[in-house]
Formats: C-alpha cells, structure tokens, sequence
C-alpha cells in the first residue's frame, strides 16, 4: 500500500537516498544560488565547464526530499551536456526523469531549474568579462 | 524492521480495550439513538454512559458535553458559536499567535465576516503574558480563546490565571486542551473556562470523535443544525461506536494517568538531554518545565525538517515536524515563528511526541539514529557552510 | 423474541464486510493521513481508494468529493458554503417544505443572519412543482436545495428536471441525496446537481461519516476550517476507519442495488397493500410509484403514531414514526403537513424502512400484529367517537 | 442496558400495556375534554360521583405512551377520594405515581391534571344546575 500512495517516487526517494554530486567546486565556472529560507529551499549549484561543456554539476541543498532529490538529478542531467542543451532543461523533465513529483512540490523542480539557469547565468557573466564566447 | 511510532500527538493508536467496547455498536447495538424502539434507546443509553465517562475526566457535568467530530469542529462550534450568539454585545475575539489551526483558521473566516481578532504574542518558550491578555480587552470584547498546551512545541499556558481575568471582566473563555485532556490533568472549574475542546483520537481512542464541553447557561449559537440531538446542540445521528469508544478512552486514561505521565516525563527528558549533548547547534523549542510530559520539540540549525523526517522513516522512525496538519505546507511554522526563530530555524525543527508503547530502547535509538541523518544533511547544506 | 428491524431510513446495521475492512485502521494502519511518514501515508492511501468508490457509486470525479462527519454536515456546509461564498450576488435560497431538518434548520440559521429564503409547496404526493421553482428564481437566488427523495414520506423529486432549471439560471444546485445513495441509481452529472449530500450510515456504512460532493468550479466557503485536509475544503484529522468503511459500503452498494430495488420494491408493495386492505381508514402517504423501494408511510386515523411505535417494538417490531430526528417533539412531522394532512393525520402516521436483512416473513408478520395494535388503540380513541 | 435509559419507566409501560378503566361512562356525572390535536394529544376524563365521592372514572386518550398511562393513572388515583381530594392530585403526583416521566413527556401529566379538574368543573356546573353542593 505505502509504495501506491506515498508522498514519493521510488526514484524520488532513491535519489534522496543516494544524492549523486553532494558538495562543491574548487573554482567554478558557475554558480546558482536560489531560492530562500522563508519557503524552507535554498538550493546551491556549482558547474565546471570546458569547450561549451559542462563537465563537472555539484549542488548543496537546504530543503525537503523533493528539493534534494532534483538537485540531486539536475546535477545528473546537465552533466556532458552543452551550455543549449542544458538551458533546454525544464523543471518537467526533471520532475519526469525522476518519475514524477506530488503538485505541492513541483515547485521544488522549478528550482532545480532555476538553479542551473542561474549557475549558467553566472558562467555566461564570467565568460564574458574574459572575454570569452557565451551565448 | 520495527517501526518506532513517536508521533502520538499527531494521532496515537487505538487501545484494545476502546475497540473491544465499540465493537458491539457496529453490529447488534446499531440502533439511532433517536429511535424510540429498543435498539434506538439502547444506543441512547450508551451514548449517555460515553458522556458520563468523559465528563468526569475534566470534572465537568454529563449535561454540559457535546460530542462532535473532533477537536477540530470542537473549536469552530466554540468560536463561532460565541461569536454569533453574542454579536450584539461585541465583535471582538482574542486569541494568542500559537494556537491550532482550527482557531487561528476561524478567526480568520470571522475577520472576513466583520469580527475584529486580537492575536495575542508570546515569549520565547511560547507563553501568552497575562498583562497582554487585560490589556487586549475592550468592552467589545466577547471571547478569549487560549490552548491549553501547544501540540507543536508542547508549552503548557496559563489557563486559570487568563480563566480568571475572563471571569472579572465577563467574557467567555475558551481552551482548545485536545493535547492535554488525558495527558495531564484538566478541570473545567480549576481551569475557569466556559468552553473546553477535546478530540478522541489523541487519547487512544477513535478518529472522527470530540466534545465541547460548554458551561451551563452559556449563550451559544448552533454549529451543525438540524435535529434533536445533544439537546439541539449538534445535529446529526450520533457516531455511536466512537462516542462509546471515547467513553471507553476517556475512562482508561483517568486511570492511567498518574504513572503515564511520570514514565514520560523521564523518557522525554532523556530524549531532550541527550540530543541537545549529542548533536551541536541545536535548541529545545518550548518552554522546558511547564511542557507537555510527551512532547519533545527541537530545532537544528542548517537543515530542513522534511529532510530530517524522511531520513528517520527510512530508518524506521516516525516523528513529525511539529504539526501535521500543516506538513505538506510551504510556510514555516507560524508557532515556532512567534517563538521568535528565524525561518531557517522553524524549516529545520522536528517533533517526537511519545505515548503508551514508547520505550526506554525507542528513545535508545532515535539518539543513536538523528545524530547521524544530521551530519548527512549538514554535510550538503549550503547554509553550514555560510555560517562557517 | 428476534426482533424485527424496519427503520433502515433511521439508520442501517453495518455490513459485516464494512467492519472488517475498517478493523485494520483502528490497529496498525492507525496513522494520521498528514503525517509524512509511512504510518500516515498508508492511511492517506486508503482514503483515497476510499474517496474514489465512493465517486464512482455517484458518477463523479474523486477529487470533487470531500467526506465530513454526516450527512447533517454536508448539507449545512453545502448551504452555508454557497451563502457565504455567494452573498455579494445575492441572499436568496429556495428550497422545499419536505426536507430534512439538516436542511430547514440550516435555512432558518441563514434567514436570521439576514438571507432570504423560499419554502417550495409541494402537492398531495411530497413533489415539488417545476413552475413553482421557475416563478421563484429572483436575481438575487444564489442556491436551489431540494431533497431527492424524502426521508419521511419516500417521494422521490424531478432533481434531473430542476437540475435544467437550475443551469439554466446559472444557479447552484444541491441536493440531499442521503436516502437514495446506495438504494437507487444516483448519477450527479444525468441530475444536474452542483452539490450533493450522502450520509454512510443509510448505506450498511458506519455513523459519523457522510460526504458532500462538490462540483469542480463551485464556489464555496469552508464550513470546518482549520487545517490542509481534503484540499483545504474540510478541516480535522480524518476519520480513516469511517471513511474507509464508507468506501467498502459503496462499493457493495454498487454490486448489490440492482437486485435489492426489486426485492424491496416487492416487499414494499406487499406491505403497502395488505395494510390498506386490512385496516380501514387509512392512506398512504407520499407518492404511490415515485416512492423509495425500501420506504412504506401510512397514517392510520384516530391513532397516534408513537403508541403504535410502542405497541409495536413490544412485540418486537422496530418502525419509526416517520423522521427518527424529531420523535420526541411536539410537534407533526412538517412534511405530512406539508401534504395537506389534518394534525390528527399527521400525528397518527407511521413509517416501515425495509433492507437488506427485511424478509417476507417480517412483512406477514407486521401484516398481522399491526391491524391488532390499530384497533387497540381505537378503542381507546375519543377522536374515532367523535368521528361516528 | 434497555431498562436504564429506555424511554419510559417499567410503570409508565406497564400502565400502557395494560391501561385501567378505558372506556366511557353512560350518564358521567362530568366530563373533561383537553388537549388538542396540534400537540398531539387528546383526553377525556369521565366521572360518576356519589356523596361526594368519585366512584368511577374513565378515560379515552389519544396520544402518545405517556398520555396513555397518565390517564390511566389519574382514573386510577382518583377513584374513592372526594371532590377535595381529587382536585389536590397534582400532575408531579400522577408522574412520580408513575415512578417518573421524561422531561418531555412531562406535559402529559399536566394535561392528565388539567383532564381531571375539568371533569370536576363540569360535574360542579351540572351540579349547581341541579341545585346540588359543589365548592
Ligand atoms: C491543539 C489541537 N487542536 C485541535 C486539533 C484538531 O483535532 P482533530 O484532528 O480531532 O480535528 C489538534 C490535532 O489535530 C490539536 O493538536
Ligand atoms: C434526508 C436526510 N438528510 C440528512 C440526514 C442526516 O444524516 P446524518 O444523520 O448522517 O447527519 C438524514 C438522516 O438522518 C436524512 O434522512
């Protein structure tokens, strides 16, 4: 009965298990920084880059399972990814990829979302100021 | 895996004894108790044994009981029915910022009606000051609605004294004491309320039952109309089985209560003592004395309550994050907030709530298991790592 | 001496298969449908499979039903909640003079907080009249309430039919549907209805639990408030094993109507003419073919309706005289009246609710001891003497 | 369990079951007619009286159960005392005679008093007509 009508995913719950690319990066290319302490969400998510490439998706998350568990498949997702591709992402394929998310915390992959977009935005920002390409 | 259950203020299991006394009520005793043939006036007559039980236990006459359907109603029926029954007399409700939703919710529907709310504040172990309370009267003032113990944080408030300041300056009292009756000892007329509320499912007995206990000769206007029952106090058929269950729960606590609440008070203080030893950066919630025996509140610092509860289950261990009803909710806890924490701090509390079956090994192990999910969780917190 | 039970309209024994599916809730499935953890997501899922069977007994969509204590509850947060959510379009409620006292009273509450409202006549067999219902739609009418079948008398009302008036108006539609869910085939859509009441213990389902359907779109205000359950319509811990036993309840329902309209339906008439045959000077009340299946109501002159009651549950027969809610008051019953029955008439009537377990055997045997009891009481009757 | 809480005390069903001294009395020295139908409940009191004395009564009642054995009770009470004595008989001694009615059902008792005193009334007026006594 629990796995019918549980709170989550068993993929969900997997990930919030076994979060993949918990921590940092030493020098990034990109930083996110979204979300805050009044909605109980603060997601952290740091890229590497290399030839238009992510290369490398760490995260640091302060939140509920769902916010874990799609920072955790973010991180997966972008990973060998190029910056197009990645900012294709939506917060419904990381809902999806994951096996689907309760609507009260849908709002948990749209941070996801944000995040890489922000870490992106950041990339892009850094790019530009060494005058590098960044579209 | 054993699941380890200390979440029994969010609901607690039924005692087998309660079962036992309903079950009769479903098949042979299933009569309306309205009917005058015999099967309705046998379940009349184990309707008003139920009420004789569970007046007794908060030292109240049987007459002056109404069974509902729950804490919940119990304090919508009180709110509301004080509010409309006395509107020539005044629009003026206060209450405090720690209460149930079932209040704070009310008293919300009556803003949008017209009435005027005083929401009154607390101190840092969630204490409402009696000086707020005289001083928040007016002379439209026609009720006072204060818990009796908090089910997040588990602070006790000053019942009788507020009882006593109502009583001076003519207002109806209210106590929402769904936490407390069968816990700790409750009497309407020590307490000085006009209207208490109660729920089955928080002392062993069945979902879907409670009480109001209204004084006699207060002015109070209908909830649920349509019929003869509880003396045109509430209408609907009566829930039998689990007014008899209630009967039967209400009895059992009275005399379990004694030994319960000293065995818990231990096991509490344990649980209290060792996590704030074991795990750094973390706070007892609640005032630490005038407390709930079975409640244990705490918040730790740089992680997520939702996290912290997922991580326990897996591991067997069910506790809550202070109040279920609002466990799906986005917004931090609006009673840790009056405590005066700061959003990350009320995102980041649990609750473990003990009762009949917890045991010394139980406690054993959640001091064993939280350390290490909080060490999980910090390690990828973005929060721990700003604080450093 | 077995007794002999015909007041299923008043309440219904459990179905044995209704118990059994409840039991494990009380026990170990005990969790509290907002809990995160697993003891409380396995409750949440049961109430959802519950919610589901119970949609489909009615041809609706599961989210569009919120489950509360009764049917007294659904029909007061019905008609409040589209009052209250409605007033800045109007004040203005029609509703019969046959309906339940859920429904009466509710109007009452309303009428003195300042709405409106329209008592509809009906005719000599309890039906409402379409153009009674047209004439009374003002721009100000904000909700139509009419019963589906009555509780007392058994008609069943055009609902589909006042449902088309309704949309037409652009103007909410409820009806108490208590009695024909689980008895009748019940569809909201083919009725036309916004709104729609049930109650589980008409039903072989347990007390204490009802729901209200609520059409996706329509506006309505909370009537329990105070927490997130039932999509934030219905606040309170849910009663888990109520409403699961609800579910199973429907679920039956479902299997078995189709044979039990016949049979009872037999048994009925049977009933039906063997006590106009052998007891003069009485009539059937309500309509003799738009009748509830399981619903016999007769008013037998000279006599009064509880010393019949009486006379008969002394030999073991268990009837009512007419609404279970209001057999101890004064006064006759609103509905016979409304029929255009004299005082004497009214007062004099009695009413045989059969079910499931109802047998030929019974009837035969109502056929003989009622005739008996009649002319007992005739005989002590000054009203026969005046007659001759 | 029944006995406790059942509606009506084993007197009062007993009086019910087997009510005393139904029926009318050819040539009553008074009749008291109460109650009406709106209430449900409708008694005649019969007397025969002799020296002063109430040497039969009868009653026909519609009404409920408590109605029924008031008025059987009342006949019952009444019979051998004087005129006096009968108009002391009270509705609380009628009910407590009856070990007790239910609050509701308490008006019945006063229609039983009010059925007796009218009998009273009426036998008087007779009297008076008939140059007899009658305080
Ligand atoms: C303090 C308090 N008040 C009210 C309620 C509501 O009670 P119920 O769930 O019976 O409606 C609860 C528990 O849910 C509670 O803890
Ligand atoms: C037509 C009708 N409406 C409403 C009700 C009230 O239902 P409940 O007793 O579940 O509150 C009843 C029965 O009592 C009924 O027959």
């Amino acid at each position: 009965m629990r796995d019918v009508w549980s709170l989550y995913s068993d993929k969900v719950m997997e990930h919030f298990k076994n979060p993949r690319n918990v921590g940092e990066i030493e020098n990034p290319d990109g930083i996110g920084h979204v979300g805050n302490p009044v909605c109980g969400d603060i997601m952290e998510l740091y890229i590497k880059v290399n030839n238009n490439t992510i290369v490398d998706a760490r995260f640091k998350t302060f939140g509920c399972g769902a916010a874990i568990a799609t920072s955790s498949m973010v991180t997966e997702m972008v990973k060998g990814k190029s910056i197009e591709e990645a900012l294709e992402i939506s917060n419904r394929a990381v809902a999806e990829a994951l096996d689907g998310l309760p609507p009260i915390k849908m709002h948990c992959s749209v941070l996801a979302e944000e995040a890489l977009k922000s870490a992106i935005e950041d990339y892009c920002a850094k790019s530009k100021r060494r005058n590098n390409e960044c579209k | 895996m054993k699941r380890i259950y200390l979440d029994y203020a969010a609901t607690t299991p039924i005692h087998s004894e309660v079962v036992k006394a309903m079950l009769p009520y479903f098949t042979e005793a299933f009569g309306n108790p309205s009917s005058i043939h015999s099967y309705g006036q046998e379940a009349k007559g184990s309707i008003e044994e139920a009420r004789v039980k569970v007046a007794d236990l908060i030292g109240a006459r049987s007459e002056e009981l109404v069974f509902t359907s729950g804490g919940t109603e119990a304090d919508n029926f009180a709110i509301k029915g004080i509010a409309f029954a006395n509107e020539s007399k005044g629009n003026h409700i206060i209450t405090s910022s720690v209460e149930h939703h079932a209040v704070i919710e009310t008293c919300q529907f009556l803003e949008r009606r017209g009435f005027r709310v005083t929401y009154l504040p607390v101190d840092e172990y969630g204490l409402v000051d009696l000086d707020d309370v005289k001083k928040a009267i007016t002379d439209k003032t026609t009720l006072i609605s204060v818990m009796h113990a908090s089910n997040e944080m588990g602070t006790i408030e000053p019942i009788a004294e507020i009882g006593r300041i109502a009583k001076e300056a003519e207002i109806y009292f209210h106590t929402d004491a769904v936490q407390t009756v069968g816990h700790i000892p409750v009497d309407v007329n020590k307490l000085g309320v006009d209207l208490l509320s109660m729920s089955a499912h928080k002392l062993y007995g069945p979902k879907g039952v409670g009480a109001l206990y209204i004084r006699k000769g207060t002015k109070l206007t209908p909830f649920i109309h349509g019929g003869e029952q509880e003396r045109r106090r509430r209408a609907s058929t009566e829930n039998v089985p689990g007014i008899v269950g209630f009967g039967k729960a209400a009895e059992l606590a009275q005399h379990e209560m004694g030994e319960e609440v000293k065995r818990l008070t231990y096991l509490r203080d344990q649980l209290i003592k060792g996590l704030l030893e074991r795990i750094d950066h973390t706070r007892l919630n609640g005032h630490p004395l005038k407390r709930l025996p079975n409640n244990i509140n705490i918040s730790a610092d740089f992680v997520e309550g939702e996290s912290m509860l997922l991580n326990l289950d897996l591991e067997g261990i069910c506790a809550s994050t202070g109040s279920a009803c609002s466990s799906s909710s986005l917004e931090a806890s609006h009673v840790l907030l009056a405590l005066g924490l700061s959003h990350e701090q009320a995102h980041g509390s649990l609750r473990f709530s003990l009762g009949k079956w917890t045991t010394e090994e139980e406690i054993e192990r959640v001091l064993d298991v939280l350390p290490r999910v909080v060490a999980k969780l910090r390690a990828m917190s973005p929060l721990l790592k700003s604080h450093r």
